[in-house]
């Protein structure tokens, strides 16, 4: 496929702006020797282009996509046309407070929703991503610790099956980071916990399910031996969706959580992004919060809005309020659903997973052969050993049938690890398909190792050579010529 | 009420039967009672589509849509191509994941890859990751980046948005990183204070510009790089990347980091997100960047394709030795800023940046007539400061906003930061003057400002009434300190 | 200015001489210097996109939208769902030609095929065409269809809609077939007249009614299909295809030919287009039916396809002995009709169905409690007429307008035709009921009619004054009458 | 690919419109026996199920496009977005005349442009296609002359190389068709005319250049022939785009002609619809043309608007104004080209086609070996005898190149006829590509025909059977079971 600068000509353009109305005029400064070698193309190459790109990405419209922990659920076609009133994208964010009040009621409605949900006290929309929420929470642990002259605390407790973010946030907060050790079951070892729990311990980073997904059981006991030494809990909410409505962070012992809008609470996302990663948290950690609020005035002057800062607040995360538009989203979601539909998708996602983990465990080993929550982990070491067929093989024959992979080589802690995760949104019959596609590349392991090895032979590129890819670095287009 | 699974309550029964559990409590049943939530959720019931879609239009109807702009101050009304939208809102895109299986993303890693060369050509350097998530949170990324073990502070102009500002603080302050503020004269960095703190401060890590800056002036950057470098640092800028369709490169400037607010470019105003944060280095920092690359490489017959690289810097393999905790980009936003700077091409985005600093001289003019002082005399692109002698903002926006249009932003009682882009016509610049000048007519009475209808020059060359003039630098300054200050108390927005 | 050229004006003079041609005069050397128009065109320069979306916006925010609305009268305001127009504005589905090149069109020829089938399903025939400009002009085409060389007379119920009728005539003076009206009593065809016509036409083609008719009453259809079919004429159907998710399909009632008005199905108002015509017929009159038809078949390697068939009926090959003129579809409303049957269903058709008669009910009850009789006294499905004592409806609609709601369309003076939708809430019906009430009793002051709040049925009962009833069942006939012919001098639209 | 009731289960369903908020209630009529069996499903599968339709749908965004007597041209996508404002598709077509006055611009603003390009002096919006303009000018025709008490005038003069449109709506207006032969040229035969056109003559329709992409230099001795007759002369529009600013009909002789928006101004095709055919005609026509007109009331009483029959209308040909949103993006698009645009645009479609000619006359024969407007024809018949490889086989083997073929067997004078029409919004790499497609079919069937034959074998259906199809039509989905 042609790329987008191969496409240009000289001088080829579209006429989008006015010819100048006033005097032309620069500003006397040093100017750019020449001009950027942008495209040049018109508007229907243009479009030509990006159709083509299209056609080779594919989108939740394609077709399943059980990634694990990445919650592919269907993104709802309303909240799209709702993000697209101009009553929101056309706000400036530096307009009056009073001139806001509907992104403002958008912004209270959704964290009602969220705080009943996590049963938490307080949200913060700032952080634009999961990862973002994280540094977050982190930031409010740390400005609670030294409020309390406890700055000495500097440890955050993090299983070694967590996800790489934890580890890196806590690196970003400035804290070491103290790995936990899972047991045979994936879950937390109270043992482990209770020796590197200490007075060093600002806090533990948990989710749960966790990301083997399972549901550790001692969670009460786990966050009560965090607190009685002292630290708090971060609940992270990447697996939100498995208990959603069932279980709430705040009810177990969590006193700060983020949620990714873009997962459980079905935001599109958007080939890597814009997601966004609110936090909440329990009213002791609100006076810390970061970003400003949109608040009405006081009694007496009730049409006056203004925007407030929390009393010790960290700071801002992201320049102004967050991913707003991906708020509106969340928020007709949770519309739709309502107190019911919430629970109810839990419930779903977590048959989902087990309907396929019953439907393939019989050949497929399974790391942990229990009931699992809304994803389940494969350990094909065995396929490994006995076929030389990896994880990564299997996850190529998919693409053959049509379906995404599973997320692959994660968590860490099982080797060949294979991770599912069908959403409830999906129908039996999808499911039905995707078990009966992992049951023929079984067979064809069986039978033919080799070809499993060769595929994906229908996709418009073979597999890629990463290797060379990152020791000789290519990063931007080489347009010929002297640079 | 829509809960979007496709299954009937049968079906889930068959398939809850089918695998072995009675029903949904015992498929639970490994989640202990005492950690359950029984009670009901404090939602309203669920709501079919058609109403869902009546109350979201309503919060929508609440907020107030101006037809004309006149506020930037970080966030900008530009014209926004329809090919924008209409590739931006195609579900392939729309709802694909970060592309890792590469052999089914071709499309979106090639639109990135796209994307970082086309960051390349606007800043001048060699690397530019795939994104992240806005211009303040992608300044914080490349303060963290131009630290190290030994060289933990960082200089960072008055001059900076402060919003852009406060986002470093907050990265900083988990990290550990030094911030010591440069001060400005007349609305520019002070060369000579920023080579005395160089001297100063010897672990400091790098020093970090705006270009143009919060204010609209477009500084001297070349002085400041030569400065920031003959003391071994590093020199950042943050930019428009619009402005960067005319004015000389990052690159040629010598900067060894970037950073960007990439809303410009065919993001609308959104009520401040999402946005595009802009992050592109040196190849000799290549291996330190943050965020995701896409590279070039070749499958297994040959053929071009393309695929995340690089990943040895990230965190689901480092972990907490990654150079950061960032593990998604805006990869939407970065394709439309992509498709966005195809459509304008460099004419243009030249086009784009004249028509915006055009404008924007012919506010200041108008404006001055109209009895709005300039608060500085440096060259500026689309955005400047103007004084007023009485303590007249308030009174000003009012009335513009009473004729739908939305004036500049406020910074002080006698300041305010305006904005002109593509968007703005003659008549509607005009118009605001004349509301400007009956605003301030009906406040003070004339004194021996300006007389309505002259221009800036002209305004400027008669205010020699010099204690005015100081009085106005010493507000703007402690306006500029105050936006700057971690925390201000409290906040209102006019 | 755009003209979406993208070759240089150097590349265009490139190619031109790399053929051989000196420049553009050289190029159309052929056309006689006698035939060219050398003026210049009577039209603005062109402009920018900027520019022209600034210009079009200007014009349509000079349109009134209502935010409630009462008025149907062939044109209804229901609820569009978002995956209506998802699906619809997809450039694949949107800009593509007719699927002449079936190997690369199975996507809009599989997409027809399945909305022939849901028409059939909805309707009860056994052939569905692909789809016609609009529901007036397929019910021109069915006339057209049930007419041959020796029976050119078609019959049509006063209680057609208008517009229907007109479009009818419209085309009826072209074939030289002709109408004859069969005359209504209480707001429905008279069984007895047609029964009289039948018998004084033997020409007759066909009849034609509509289900529910323009009065929204849904008129005996069994007996008026048995006194057709008994006189061996063809029994036409004009349906609007959402009430068939409760009626009884014209295919159990025995209908010949069924045409309708496909706006309901997810089509937004418009101004009245562009609509979907929907027509079917009956198996046997498959070879004579107008317009496009999809059929199964196999490729060579046996694979399930879609291809366009039948097409020796069609114009472009039979010319002049063509059923008809067709040559094109509104294959993407004929689509957005799928996809919006796709979305309901058969429940949530049901259920809309239900919805807009329910509230329809609700709101004529509330209209009778505020004053306004119902002309008629027959069930009816989402529409109605009323009556008012006084010359009230010019006061009744403005008074609503000011409010916010569009009322029903006037049919006279005194009568006026309503609507009601799913989109109708309970609140809105009620003010609506209130500002009439308050309007009337504003106008009269109150005499002997039904006193605010009654209901409809209460009303009925109590109005025994004859005279009253029969003057409003006259000015009802005589509007009936002025609307069916063929061109009224002048019509006011309030 | 399945069907979407093939995905459908019983049940499924999604959730669209609200409870109802009074007394249920259906009039007391006889009801359906069964629910129609419309696809039950969610919005995920529906949204994959159409992205799958898509897929194997092509549009002008996939890629060339050249088929002949189409007009397939880029359409801007400014239209789109300006036909989906709210402010038009949110208004009712019978709301009082004064609250859409928008609309009415919008159509005085379109009829005032296109009565310049045209050289006409009114133009009615009323017909919804081409062909439906064409039957609409017909009507007129019919009505001036019945006017004149020449109702015996029955006979319209229409060429050989016509479109089948032409002589089936010159049925549908109740008139004889008399067939006129085109000369060696493809131009028509004068003398012929001459004989032909008489007192029985209503009128002639013709379309310059012919569908053979020739302009007829003979032009205005043609209309002044049949003038001289007592007929009137109405010119096709559908191949305005060749003489779009350089040749108005109105200037040429010609009474009456109809506009195919979706050809010449760029408004989408929709798969085969819906497009708009507005008439535009000579003053003396006006009094009968079809429909309402919105008007503001007289001097005195400016804000009344009010709508107004022509004095003599013929009619409606649709039920309201024609197709409104249409409307909307052809002005969008005559905004965007502006007085100079206009005739660039039919240089370069000229300049296109040319070229394409140019470069390919040497291995494909050229129905007519001189200057081409905006297409041309090529007579395969050669090849045909020589290699038995047909237009047909020719059209199939350019879809493995990812190109629409052109138009096939037409018009019917040209044996094994492919009609290009490149249109001017391609660019020259593309028109470069095509010919080497063209040219590289060409090396394929000199070397081996069945090669030819054996096209497409890239795409997701092979040839389609389509004499089956026709001789047992299967219309609609076979359910199954009792029906």
């Amino acid at each position: 496929m042609k790329l987008i600068f191969e496409r240009s000509v000289p001088g080829r353009r579209m006429s989008l702006f006015p010819e100048c109305d006033v005097e032309e005029c620069l500003p006397e400064v040093p100017m750019r020797e020449a001009p950027p070698r942008l495209p040049e193309v018109s508007e229907n190459e243009l479009d030509r282009h990006y159709t083509a790109l299209a056609r080779e990405a594919r989108g939740l419209n394609d077709g399943f996509y059980p990634l694990g922990s990445c919650t592919m659920k269907h993104n709802p076609l309303l909240n799209e046309r709702m993000a697209a009133l101009e009553g929101f994208t056309g706000v400036h964010p530096l307009q009056p407070a009073e001139t806001v009040t509907g992104c403002t009621e958008v912004i209270d409605t959704l964290e009602k929703y969220l705080k009943t949900i996590t049963g938490m006290d307080r949200v913060t929309f700032q952080p634009a991503a999961g990862s973002q929420g994280e540094f977050t929470g982190l930031l409010l642990i740390r400005a609670y610790h030294e409020a309390r002259g406890e700055g000495e605390r500097n440890e955050i407790l993090i299983p070694d099956s967590a996800h790489g973010t934890n580890p890196a946030s806590a690196a970003m907060a400035g804290y070491r980071v103290v790995e936990l050790v899972s047991d045979e079951n994936g879950m937390i070892d109270l043992e482990d916990l209770r020796q590197k729990a200490g007075p060093k311990t600002a806090g533990l980073m948990l989710t749960n399910p966790n990301t083997v997904g399972i549901f550790d059981t001692d969670i009460r006991e786990i966050t009560a031996i965090v607190h009685n030494a002292g630290g708090l809990c971060y609940y992270d909410g990447a697996n939100l969706n498995a208990v959603i409505g069932l279980v709430r962070p705040g009810d177990i012992g969590f006193d700060v959580t983020h949620l990714n809008l873009h997962k459980t609470f079905s935001t599109p996302h958007g080939g890597g992004g814009p997601g966004a990663g609110p936090v909440a948290c329990k009213s002791f950690l609100a006076e810390y919060l970061p970003g400003l609020r949109a608040v009405r005035g006081e009694a007496g002057s009730s049409d006056t809005w203004q925007y407030v800062w929390e009393k010790h607040s960290i700071g801002n995360m992201t320049g102004f309020y967050g991913n707003f538009l991906i708020l509106v989203r969340a928020l007709c979601y949770l519309e739709s659903l309502g107190r019911d539909g919430v629970p109810e998708l839990a419930h779903n996602a977590v048959l989902n997973a087990n309907y396929m983990m019953a439907k393939l465990k019989d050949i497929y080993p399974m790391a942990y052969d229990r009931i699992c929550m809304h994803e389940f982990v494969m350990n094909l070491d065995s396929f490994h050993e006995k076929a030389h067929v990896s994880a990564l093989d299997v996850a190529k024959a998919l693409l053959d049938f049509g379906i995404h992979p599973p997320t692959m080589y994660f968590p860490l802690i099982v080797p060949e690890a294979l991770m599912v995760e069908p959403t409830e949104t999906e129908s039996r019959e999808t499911l039905d398909g995707a078990i009966a596609a992992f049951r023929a590349i079984y067979e064809a392991m069986v039978k033919n190792p080799e070809r499993v090895k060769a595929t994906p032979a229908t996709t418009p590129v073979r597999r890629l050579d990463e290797v060379t890819a990152a020791r000789k670095p290519v990063l931007k287009y080489d347009f010929g010529g002297a640079e | 009420m829509g809960n979007f699974i496709p299954g009937t309550k049968k079906e889930q029964q068959a398939m809850l039967q089918d695998i072995g559990f009675r029903d949904w409590e015992d498929l639970f049943r490994d989640i202990p009672e005492d950690t359950r939530f029984r009670g009901e959720l404090d939602m309203p019931p669920g709501r079919s589509d058609l109403e869902v879609e009546r109350e979201i239009r309503r919060m929508a109807g609440k907020n107030r849509i101006f037809p004309v702009m006149l506020r930037g101050a970080g966030a900008y009304d530009h014209y926004v191509p329809a090919a924008v939208d209409e590739v931006s809102s195609r579900e392939e895109f729309l709802t694909a994941y970060t592309p890792y299986q590469a052999e089914i993303s071709q499309g979106i890693l090639q639109s990135i890859f796209e994307y970082q060369t086309m960051i390349c050509e606007l800043t001048g350097m060699d690397v530019s990751n795939a994104s992240l998530y806005d211009g303040a949170s992608a300044a914080a990324e490349a303060c963290g980046m131009a630290c190290d073990r030994k060289k933990k502070v960082l200089l960072l102009s008055e001059t900076l948005d402060p919003r852009v500002v406060r986002v470093i603080r907050t990265y900083a302050a988990g990290r550990g990183q030094r911030i010591v503020m440069v001060p400005a004269v007349n609305g520019a960095a002070d060369p000579a204070a920023l080579e005395k703190l160089l001297g100063e401060e010897p672990e400091t890590a790098g020093f970090l510009m705006q270009y143009p800056n919060y204010f609209g002036i477009v500084e001297d950057a070349d002085k400041l790089a030569e400065i920031t470098r003959r003391a071994g640092a590093k020199f950042l800028m943050h930019v428009n990347p619009l402005a960067l369709g005319v004015l000389k490169t990052p690159g040629e400037i010598g900067a060894d980091i970037v950073s960007g607010e990439g809303q410009p470019l065919g993001l609308g105003l959104a009520y401040g997100g999402p946005y595009l944060g802009i992050l592109a280095c040196r190849k000799k920092l290549m291996r330190s960047m943050v965020g995701r690359l896409v590279g070039e490489t070749k499958d297994s017959r040959g053929d071009r394709g393309y695929v995340l690289t690089l990943q040895a810097r990230e965190q689901h393999i480092r972990r907490e030795k990654a150079s950061s905790n960032v593990c998604s980009n805006q990869a939407l936003c970065a394709l439309k800023a992509s498709v966005y700077l195809a459509a304008v091409g460099p004419a243009g985005l030249r086009q784009a940046a004249v028509l915006c600093s055009s404008k924007a001289h012919y506010l200041a003019e108008r404006l001055a007539g109209a009895g709005l002082t300039p608060a500085y005399d440096r060259p500026f692109f689309h955005e400047f400061v103007t004084v007023s002698r009485d303590p007249a903002t308030k009174n000003i926006l009012h009335a513009l906003a009473d004729n739908g249009i939305l004036g500049g932003f406020s910074l002080s009682d006698h300041e305010i930061l305006w904005c002109a882009t593509e968007k703005n016509t003659k008549e509607d610049m005009d118009r605001a003057a004349a509301i400007v000048a009956e605003t301030l007519s009906g406040l003070s009475g004339r004194r021996d400002g300006a007389a309505p209808g002259e221009t800036m020059k002209e305004a400027a060359k008669k205010t020699s009434d010099k204690a005015v003039k100081e009085a106005a630098k010493e507000m703007s300054d402690k306006a500029m300190k105050e936006a700057t200050e971690k925390i201000p108390g409290k906040e209102v927005q006019a």
